[in-house]
């Protein structure tokens, strides 16, 4: 487990299972997000899928680049709080094994103003999946294993 | 002087490795780097990294660099 | 508290206190949002600020049209499942008096890709801002009320 | 036939009743009950349901329906 907290972001890799209910629960105390000020949260979960191109996934392996993963980020964290008026913003994600069913990405922003949140929450993502450092590589069930060649647009 | 050189997720099964190391005599620039180890011009899809921070092709190399090679990122 | 249930969908009053982080978690058990088919949860939570057009509020007391607003409510929910391929929507909603830092609105939407769950879900807090008919009533610090006259574009 | 007429927030407080019951003679939209009602034309602002769902001025009433009136909605 990795954790990097600069004020009120925070950006952490999980090596095991989370759980991003109570993930937010505990930001949210520790950043004192529930001071009366913040208003609106906005919040995206991605969750392991065990299909894809038609095939069936057993297990996803996520390999990263340890150091400039959380250094990116970092990045994307604090751009989120740069551009949008955004109190806070989170972002958990998984490495290492992973199965069907199972949380690999947590991006989370709080703003005064939903439209804020909003944006702010999908940039995380977005800018995440175009540029963190992470690799996806696929157990079939047929016993055979891919790289993922790269992300969707949406 | 000398340069370390990573490789990641599928570009490291396709190396055969996941590191070299490289006298920096050889390449003052990462797009060079890629040449004098591979033979080649540097792939379009390959994305590369200095010390942790993304950077193109012409991007002049210091003693000491950490340099990555990897495919696109498919997090999220 | 008042619940409807139909499916995949999730319309609830609130009369006291809830987390939402606790109703997602206890949502996505009952409707087995954990099935690997999902992949993306977009959630949006509204929270009560202790500010508002330059002044203290101390509490806000929230009317609504019992009957109608949980109609509404659902009908907005069929929407995203309609309009987005969506595999499921929640909608939890306080009623009465609540204080600052206390959540008020809690939405989220489930699907295979997060372009559809981010704009899914928006289309459930931006529905029910327009045409729910709930009403805020500010208490201010200084002893008087207000009704809000309309809610921001965003 | 009778029409019974709820009032919700601001609107209630400036009516001064949470509640009209109205004879269905004396009108046949639910423009006509508030005018019948009120003395004047229909605000732009206030909004009508018909039996919990949202209507214009001119949905005509049936005996038994509940009418209502309201503020713009301040939700969410």
């Amino acid at each position: 487990m990795t954790r990097i907290q600069h004020g009120r972001t925070l950006v952490r890799l999980e090596e095991t299972h989370f759980e991003p209910w109570s993930e937010l629960a505990a930001f949210e105390r520790a950043a004192a997000l529930d001071d009366g000020k913040t208003g609106a949260a906005s919040v995206f979960v991605g969750t392991m899928r065990d299909f894809n191109a038609g095939d069936d996934v057993e297990q996803l392996f996520l390999e990263h680049y340890p150091g400039m993963t959380e250094r990116e980020l970092e990045h994307i964290a604090a751009e989120a709080l740069e551009r949008w008026p955004v109190n806070a913003a989170l972002i958990v994600h998984r490495v290492g094994l992973i199965r069907p069913g199972d949380p690999i990405v947590l991006t989370a922003a709080w703003s005064a103003h939903r439209g804020a949140a909003f944006e702010a929450c999908r940039h995380l993502i977005e800018a995440l999946k175009h540029r963190a450092p992470f690799w996806k590589r696929e157990d079939l069930r047929d016993g055979s294993q891919r790289w993922v060649a790269e992300n969707t647009p949406a | 002087m000398s340069i370390t050189i990573r490789y990641f997720a599928s570009l490291r099964e396709q190396v055969g490795r996941g590191e070299d190391i490289l006298d920096a005599g050889d390449a003052t620039t990462v797009g060079e780097a890629w040449k004098h180890l591979h033979g080649a011009d540097m792939p379009p899809r390959v994305l590369a990294a200095v010390n942790q921070e993304y950077v193109a092709g012409d991007h002049v190399l210091a003693d000491g660099d950490e340099v990555a090679f990897f495919p696109p990122v498919t997090g999220g």
